[in-house]
C-alpha cells in the first residue's frame, strides 16, 4: 500500500479528482495549503510596504492507495494537474504500513478502498 | 503599461485642475446669489435629504459586500476594490461635469449644458426646479450617489476577469456618455423622455435610470467579454456567504434613502415610498423563498437575498407612485420574473452574467417600470399618472417606449465604449491573471491571510 | 416533506390573494381622504420617524450577525437565513392583518379588529391617535420593524437545531397569536394593560413587548426543543467573534431609532431617550467588563457586547420616563443581573439557551421594565408617570402586573405553539443534520469555502 | 495583577457612585428649567442632530473594523476591544465630568468648571450659547461621540503590544486631560483658542481637537512603546482586509454626521459641509490610487482606503468654512502628503505607527487645519473667516498657532500620561503576550474557530 | 516508531482527543481537511445553480508514536471516531524513521514524547 | 529520498523559512494546523463559559529532499524554529519513496528539486 501525497495548482483541483474518479479512485482527502517553488510568488503591496510574497497558495491530496493504483493514481494527477507552466507541482510517494477503516475496525487492503 | 498607467494619471490631474479653473470663476457669483434665498429651506425636508444621501452612499460598500461575497477568495478584493474606486472616481466626475450634463439646463432635452460644471451656482440656496425645499449642492450630492452607484451594479456582470485600469477608463466614459444623458431624458427639466415637459415616463427613483440603464450595460459586458475560465461548472460557490447577506442588509437600509428619498421631502410622499419599498423587497424575498422551496427543496439564504435585491429594484420606479396593493404585486412579480431569469434563462443562453447584474438588476427594471404603467394612481401622488389598472393606457405606452429607448441606447452604447477601451487597452485579464486572482495580480493585495 | 413545504407555499400565496382582494377594496376611500390632512405633517418628526424606522430595519441584520458570528461555523447561514426570513415573512403578515391586530380599534382592549387589514385606511395622513405628525403608514411600518425583530429575537433560543419550515410556520403562528396581542395591550389606544385607557403600565420603547415577550417565549424554545448534541461541553466557541461586535455596532446604531424613534417624533423627548439608551449601553457594557475582570481575571470583548445589549434592552421600557441618573442605575442593574443570569443560573438550571436570548433579553427585560415602576419621573414625561423613588406606588404595581401577565401569556402561548409546530411538522432536526450543520442540510449552502 | 485590577473596578464603581451624587442633586433644578423653552426646538434640526450623533457613534464600530482588518488575527479581538470598550467607558467619563470639563462655563478659557457635572442642568431645554435650536442634551450626547472616537484613534499607534488594563486607564486620564481641555480650548464659549471670545483659530468639526490632537497622541505611543517584535520585515499582512474596506465604508458614512452634523442644524450649512465632506474623501481616495500606480504599478485597496480616510479627516476641519474648490484641494493635498507620511517619512524615522495612526489622522488633520487658512470664505459661512486666498492673514497665523499649541501639548501631555501609567502599571505586553497574541493573553477569547 | 495520520469526522473529534488523553497520547497535531470518501457529499445550491459538492468537512490527526504506542493509538481513534455510520474515515499508519525536538535537538524515541 | 515534516511556531515561520532558503532548500510546502503538546494551551472565557484550549496554532512545514539534504534542513528548521521554550514542535524524517514532477512527469532525485 502507497500513500500518495501530491501538491497543485488551486484551480486544477476540480480536473484532478475527476481524473481520479475516472480511474476509479474515489477516496481523497484534500488540504488547501501555500508552497515556495520555482514558481515565483506575487510580491504584495500593503501601503507602499512591500511583502516578498514567496508563498503561494496550493492543493495537497493525500490519497492512499493498494499497490497496483499507484500508477493509475499518478497518471490521473499528472493529466489532471498539469498545466505546463512552472508552479505544477510535485508527487510524493509514501510506503503505507497499515490502514483502518474505522467504522468498521477492518484493517489492510481492504481498508484502503 | 506604466505609461498608459501614467496617461491615465496625468489625465485624471488634467480634469481636476480644469474643474478648478472652472469652480474658481464661479465661487463668487454662486455664493453672493445663494443668502437671498436661504429661508425657503425647510429643516425637516433637508434633515431628510441629508441623511437620504447618506444612505445611498452607504449603498456602495453595501453593494461591494454583496457582491465581494459572492465571488472567489482570490477576486475578493478586485469587487471591493472596484466598487470602493467608483465611489471616489464617479463623484470627481460628477462635481467637474456630469451633474451639468445630466441636471444643467437641457440643450433641446437631449443634454445639460455646463452652466453647473465644476458646481458653478450649485449652492446653499436651493434650485428653481429641483427639490426646491433644501439646499441645491444637497441635491447635487443626492444625485451623486446615484451617479456612483449605477456604475458599480455593472461591475457584477464583469467580475473575476476584467482589468483594473480599463475598467476604470470604461466607468468614466459610461458615466458620461450614457449615464449622464439617460439620467437628463428622465429626470431633468424638459428632458425628452420625463415627465416635466417630455414624453411623460414616470421613474420615481431610477428603475429605468439605474436599473435598467446598468442592466443592459451588464449584458453588453458578459457578452463582449465572455465567460470566466471554468464557467459555468468548474467555478467556486460564493466564498463567503455572510457577506453577501451583509451586504443585502446594508442595501436594504440604504434603498429607504434611495427610493423614499427621491421625494425630495419630508412627507407623505416619502413615507407611502418608504412603506411600499419595505413591501416590495420582503415580497420578493418571500417569493424566491418559495420558488426555492418548490424547484429545490430547499429555502436558501442566497436566493432570499437575491429576492429582496430583486424586489427593491422593481419597486424603485415605482415608489412613489403606487399604493401598497401594487408594491405586492410588484414584489411577487420580481421574484418570480428575476428567479426565471437567473434560473433558466441564463442556463439557456450560457452567457456569464457572474454574479446576475442583467439578471436581477436589469431584469427586476424592466419589470417596475412597466409595473408603473400598470399600477400608477393619481391618489398617491398627483404629479403622477394612472397605470392600466386604473384606465390609463397612455402612461403603459409611455413607459414601453422609455424602456426600449434606453434598453437600446444603453447596450449599443455600452457596447461599443467596451469595445473601444478593449481595443485601446485590453479589457479582460490573461489566462494566468484569472487563474491566480485578480487580487494579486491587478492589486497586489491578498484578502486574507492563512498562515499565521 | 415535498408535499408539506408545498402546502405551506400554497398557504402563502393564499394569504397573500386574501390580502389583495382587502386592499383592493379599501384604496379608494383611504386615498381620498388622505389629501385632506396632510397639512398637520411636521417634516422634522417625519424625517427622524423615516429614519427611525430605517434604523429599526437595520437592527435585523444586525442581530443576524451578533447570533451568526456566535454559533458554529456549520449553522451560521442557518441563524442569518432565520433573520432574513423573518424581515420579509413578518413584513408580509404586518401589513396583511398584523398591524391591524396590533393597533386596529380594539375589540374589548384585547386585539384590534380588521379595520386596518391590508392596510385599509392606513395611508399618508397620520393617524388621530397614534403619532399625529407624520403620516399613518410611516407609523405602521416603524412598527412593523419591531414586529420584526421580536420574533428574531427569540432565534437565540433554538439555534443550531430547528427545522426551517417549521420555524416559519412557528414564527408565523407566534407573531399573530402571542406578539400583536402584547402589542395591543401595551401601546393601542384603550389597549388593556396601557396608559391610554387601560391598567397603566408604561412601556416606552417595548421592554415588555419586545424583550420580555421574545424572552419569555426563548426560555419556552430551550425548554420544548432541549439541549444541543454536546451541550454544555462539547459545542465549539463562537465560530467568527468579529461578526458579532459587527452586530453589537449594528445593534447599538439602530437602539436609537428604536428608542429615541419611539418618542414618534423629533424634540425633547426624543433626546432624551436617545441620552438615556446611549448611557445605559455604555454603563452595563462597563459594568459586565468589571465584573468579567473580577470573576475570569480578564475583560471579554464578547462580554462587553453582551452587556452592552443588556443595557441597551433594559433601558428600552424606560427610555422616554427616566433620566440620566435612571440610566446609569438601570445599566448597572442589567450588567449584573444578566452577568448572573448568564453566568450561575443557566449553569445552574442546565436549560440551552443556545445564545441565550432569554437569559440577556428577557431578563433584562424584566429588569428595565421594574425599573420604570422605580425611576419614572414625570419631569421628564408628563404622560409617563412616578415611579417609587419618586413616591409613585401604583405605577409600580402596574409594572408588575404587566410583567407578570406577558410573561405568563408569553411562555405559555409560545409552548403550547412549540408543541403544536412539533406534533404537526417535527421542530427539531435530526441527529445526522445536527452533526453535519443545518446550512448544508436545510439550506444547500455553505457559508465559506474552504478549499480555493 | 488581581489586585490591580479590582483597584481599578472599585475606581470605576467609585467614580459612578460619586456621579450618581452629583446626578441627584441636579434633578429637579434641571426638569423643571426644561419645560419653560422647549417651544425653541426646531424639528428639523433636532432630527438632523440624533441621526448625526447616532452616525457618529457608529464611527468607532466602523473603526473598530478599520483598523482590526490591518492586524494580525491573533490581535484582532484586542483592537475591537479597545473601541469598543472605549465607546463604553468614555461615555461615563463623559456624563459624569468630561462633558462638563470640555463645555462648561469657562475658568479663564482654559477648562469648563464643574456645573455641567453629571449633566447637571443638561436637559430638554436648548442651551443658550450651543446649538440652541435642538434640546441642550443633544448637543451633549453628540459632542460624546467625539469625546469616544478620538482617542480609538491613537489605538492604531499601540495596537498589538499594548495591555488591556493600563490602556483604560491612560484613555481615561487622556480624555480628562488632554481632550477635554483642548475640546475647550476650540469649542466652548469663550475657549482661549477658540471664535467665541477666544484667539480665533478655525475648527469645524474637528481637525484640531479630533485628528491632530489622537495624532500627536499616537506619534508619542509609537515612540514610548517601541517597535513590535519582527517590525517592519516580519509583521504579517493585514489579515482581513475585506473589514478594513467594510470599516472604511462605515467610517466614511458616518462622517456625514461627523461633518454636516458640526453645523448643529439642518440647513444650507450642513449641505455643504456634506458636499466638501464626500468631494474631499473622493479626491483624496483617488489621489492616492494615482500615486499607488506610479510608485507601485497597481492600485491597492487599502491604498484606496487610506486615501480617502485621510482626505475625509482633512476636510474635518474646513467643511464648515470651505467650498467645493477647496475641497479639492484640500483633498488632492491629504492623498499626496500622508502618501508621503506613510511611505517616506515613517520608513525613514523608523518608528512603528502600527496603523499609521499619526501618520493619517495627525497629519491630514494638520494639513486640514493649515487649509481652513488657506481657503476659508466667509461666502461660506459668515461666522468663518477668511482664508489667505480670499485675503486673510490673520486667520493663517491663529490657524498656525493653534495648531503648534495643541501639537506641543497634547505630545507632551500624552507622553507623561504614557509613562506614568507605564510606570505604574506597565504598558506593553510580554514577549511572550505578543507571540501568542493578545486576544488570547489579554481577553481568553480566540477570533475565529479553525478547526471545525 | 510510526506517523500515524487520521481522518475523522469533524464533531468526533474532542471525544478523539479525550480517548487518546486517557491513553496517555498526548501530542497531537489537528488539520482541517476536506474528504471524498464512500458517503456521499451535500449537493449545493446557489441560485438554482447546484454543484455536486462531493466534498465533506473531515479532520486530519497527526500522531507520532513509539511502536508500543500504535495499538492504543488506533484503539483511541476508533474507539472516540466511530459512529457506525459511513464518513467515519481511515487511520493510515506509516514508518517514521527520525524524530527531532526542535527545543532540545533530542532525536529519536525520547524526542517523541 | 526523505519526507521531512516539521511542526513550528507560527511566528518563527519566517526564519524558517529563511534559513532553509539560505542553505539552499527552496521548495517547501506550508500548512496552518492546531497542536497539542507539553505547552500548555491558553483557557479560553465566552461569556463565563471556560473552554480547556488545549489546541495551540502552529505551523506545519513539509519538504521533501534528497538524502544529502536531510541534515541542513534539520539543521535550519532547528536553527530557526528554536526560542528554547516548551511549544516549538518537532521534526519528523519518513521515507520517501518516490518522487514525480507534475509539470514534466521527470521521477526521482532530479524531480524533487
Ligand atoms: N521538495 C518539495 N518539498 C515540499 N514541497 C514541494 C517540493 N517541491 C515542490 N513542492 C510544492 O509544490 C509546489 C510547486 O512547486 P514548483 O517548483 O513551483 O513547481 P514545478 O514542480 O512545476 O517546478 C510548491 O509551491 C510546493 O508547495
Ligand atoms: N484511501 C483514502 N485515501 C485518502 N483519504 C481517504 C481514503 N479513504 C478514506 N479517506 C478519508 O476518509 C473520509 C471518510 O471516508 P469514507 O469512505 O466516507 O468513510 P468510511 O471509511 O466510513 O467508509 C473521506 O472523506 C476521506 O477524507
Ligand atoms: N508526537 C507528536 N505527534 C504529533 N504532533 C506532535 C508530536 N509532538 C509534538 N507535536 C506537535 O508539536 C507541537 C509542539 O509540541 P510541544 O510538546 O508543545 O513542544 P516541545 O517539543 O517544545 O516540547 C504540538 O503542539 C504538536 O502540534
Amino acid at each position: 500500500m502507497k500513500y500518495i501525497v501530491a501538491i497543485i495548482q488551486p484551480d486544477r483541483m476540480n480536473d484532478v479528482l475527476e481524473r481520479l474518479e475516472e480511474k476509479e479512485i474515489h477516496l481523497v482527502t484534500v488540504t488547501s495549503v501555500m508552497g515556495r517553488g520555482r514558481q515565483k510568488g506575487v510580491s504584495t503591496v500593503y501601503r507602499s510596504h512591500k511583502e516578498a510574497g514567496s508563498l503561494l497558495r496550493k492543493m495537497k491530496i493525500e490519497v492512499a492507495v493498494n499497490d497496483e493504483y499507484v500508477n493509475p493514481t499518478i497518471d490521473a494527477i499528472v493529466e489532471g494537474g498539469r498545466t505546463g507552466s512552472v508552479g505544477d507541482g510535485k508527487i510524493f510517494i509514501l510506503d503505507l504500513k497499515e490502514c483502518v477503516r474505522i467504522r468498521t475496525g477492518e484493517t489492510g487492503a481492504i481498508a484502503i478502498g | 503599461m506604466k505609461i498608459r498607467n501614467l496617461c491615465w494619471g496625468l489625465f485624471v490631474i488634467a480634469l481636476i485642475v480644469a474643474g478648478l479653473v472652472v469652480l474658481a470663476a464661479g465661487e463668487h457669483s454662486q455664493a453672493s446669489k445663494e443668502i437671498a434665498v436661504l429661508k425657503s429651506i425647510d429643516s425637516g425636508d433637508t434633515a431628510w435629504m441629508l441623511i437620504s444621501a447618506a444612505l445611498v452612499m452607504f449603498m456602495t460598500p453595501g453593494l461591494a459586500f454583496f457582491y465581494g461575497g459572492l465571488v472567489r477568495r482570490k477576486n475578493v478584493l478586485s469587487v471591493l476594490m472596484q466598487c470602493m474606486f467608483i465611489l471616489c472616481l464617479v463623484t470627481v466626475q460628477w462635481i467637474l461635469f456630469g451633474y451639468s450634463l445630466s441636471f444643467g439646463p437641457t440643450i433641446n432635452g437631449i443634454i445639460g449644458d455646463l452652466s453647473f460644471a465644476g458646481l458653478l451656482g450649485v449652492g446653499m440656496a436651493p434650485s428653481a426646479v429641483y427639490a426646491t425645499t433644501v439646499p441645491h449642492c444637497l441635491f447635487m450630492i443626492y444625485q451623486a450617489m446615484f451617479a456612483v452607484i449605477t456604475p458599480a451594479l455593472i461591475i457584477g456582470a464583469f467580475a473575476e476577469r476584467i482589468r483594473f485600469v480599463p475598467f476604470c477608463i470604461f466607468t468614466l466614459l459610461w458615466s458620461t456618455i450614457v449615464y449622464d444623458p439617460i439620467v437628463h431624458w428622465l429626470w431633468a427639466d424638459k428632458g425628452i423622455l420625463g415627465v416635466s415637459g417630455g414624453m411623460g415616463a414616470l421613474d420615481f427613483a431610477g428603475g429605468i435610470v439605474v436599473h435598467i440603464n446598468a442592466g443592459m450595460a451588464s449584458l453588453a459586458a458578459a457578452l463582449f467579454l465572455g465567460k470566466r475560465i471554468g464557467y459555468p461548472d468548474k467555478i467556486s460557490p460564493p466564498h463567503n456567504l455572510p457577506f453577501a447577506v451583509l451586504g443585502a442588509g446594508m442595501l436594504w437600509f440604504g434603498w429607504f434613502g434611495f427610493n423614499a428619498g427621491s421625494a425630495l421631502s419630508s412627507g407623505g410622499l416619502a413615507a407611502n415610498a418608504f412603506v411600499v419599498t419595505h413591501i416590495a423587497g420582503a415580497v420578493a424575498g418571500l417569493t424566491w423563498g418559495v420558488l426555492d422551496i418548490i424547484y429545490n427543496n430547499r429555502s436558501t439564504v442566497l436566493g432570499l437575498i437575491t429576492g429582496a435585491v430583486a424586489g427593491l429594484a422593481a419597486i424603485t420606479p415605482a415608489a412613489g407612485f403606487v399604493t401598497p396593493l401594487g408594491a405586492i404585486v410588484i414584489g411577487i412579480g420580481a421574484g418570480v420574473i428575476c428567479y426565471m431569469s437567473v434560473t433558466f434563462a441564463k442556463a439557456k443562453f450560457g452567457y456569464d452574467d457572474s454574479l446576475d447584474a442583467f439578471g436581477v438588476h436589469g431584469i427586476s427594471g424592466i419589470w417596475g417600470t412597466l409595473a408603473v404603467g400598470l399600477f400608477a394612481s393619481k391618489f398617491v401622488n398627483e404629479s403622477g399618472g394612472e397605470g392600466l389598472l386604473y384606465g390609463g393606457i397612455e402612461l403603459f405606452f409611455d413607459q414601453l417606449s422609455a424602456i426600449v429607448i434606453t434598453m437600446v441606447y444603453s447596450f449599443v452604447l455600452s457596447y461599443i465604449l467596451f469595445w473601444i477601451v478593449d481595443k485601446i487597452f485590453v479589457l479582460r485579464v490573461t489566462e494566468h491573471s484569472e487563474r491566480v486572482g485578480l487580487d494579486l495580480t491587478e492589486h497586489r493585495e491578498a484578502a486574507y491571510t492563512t498562515l499565521e
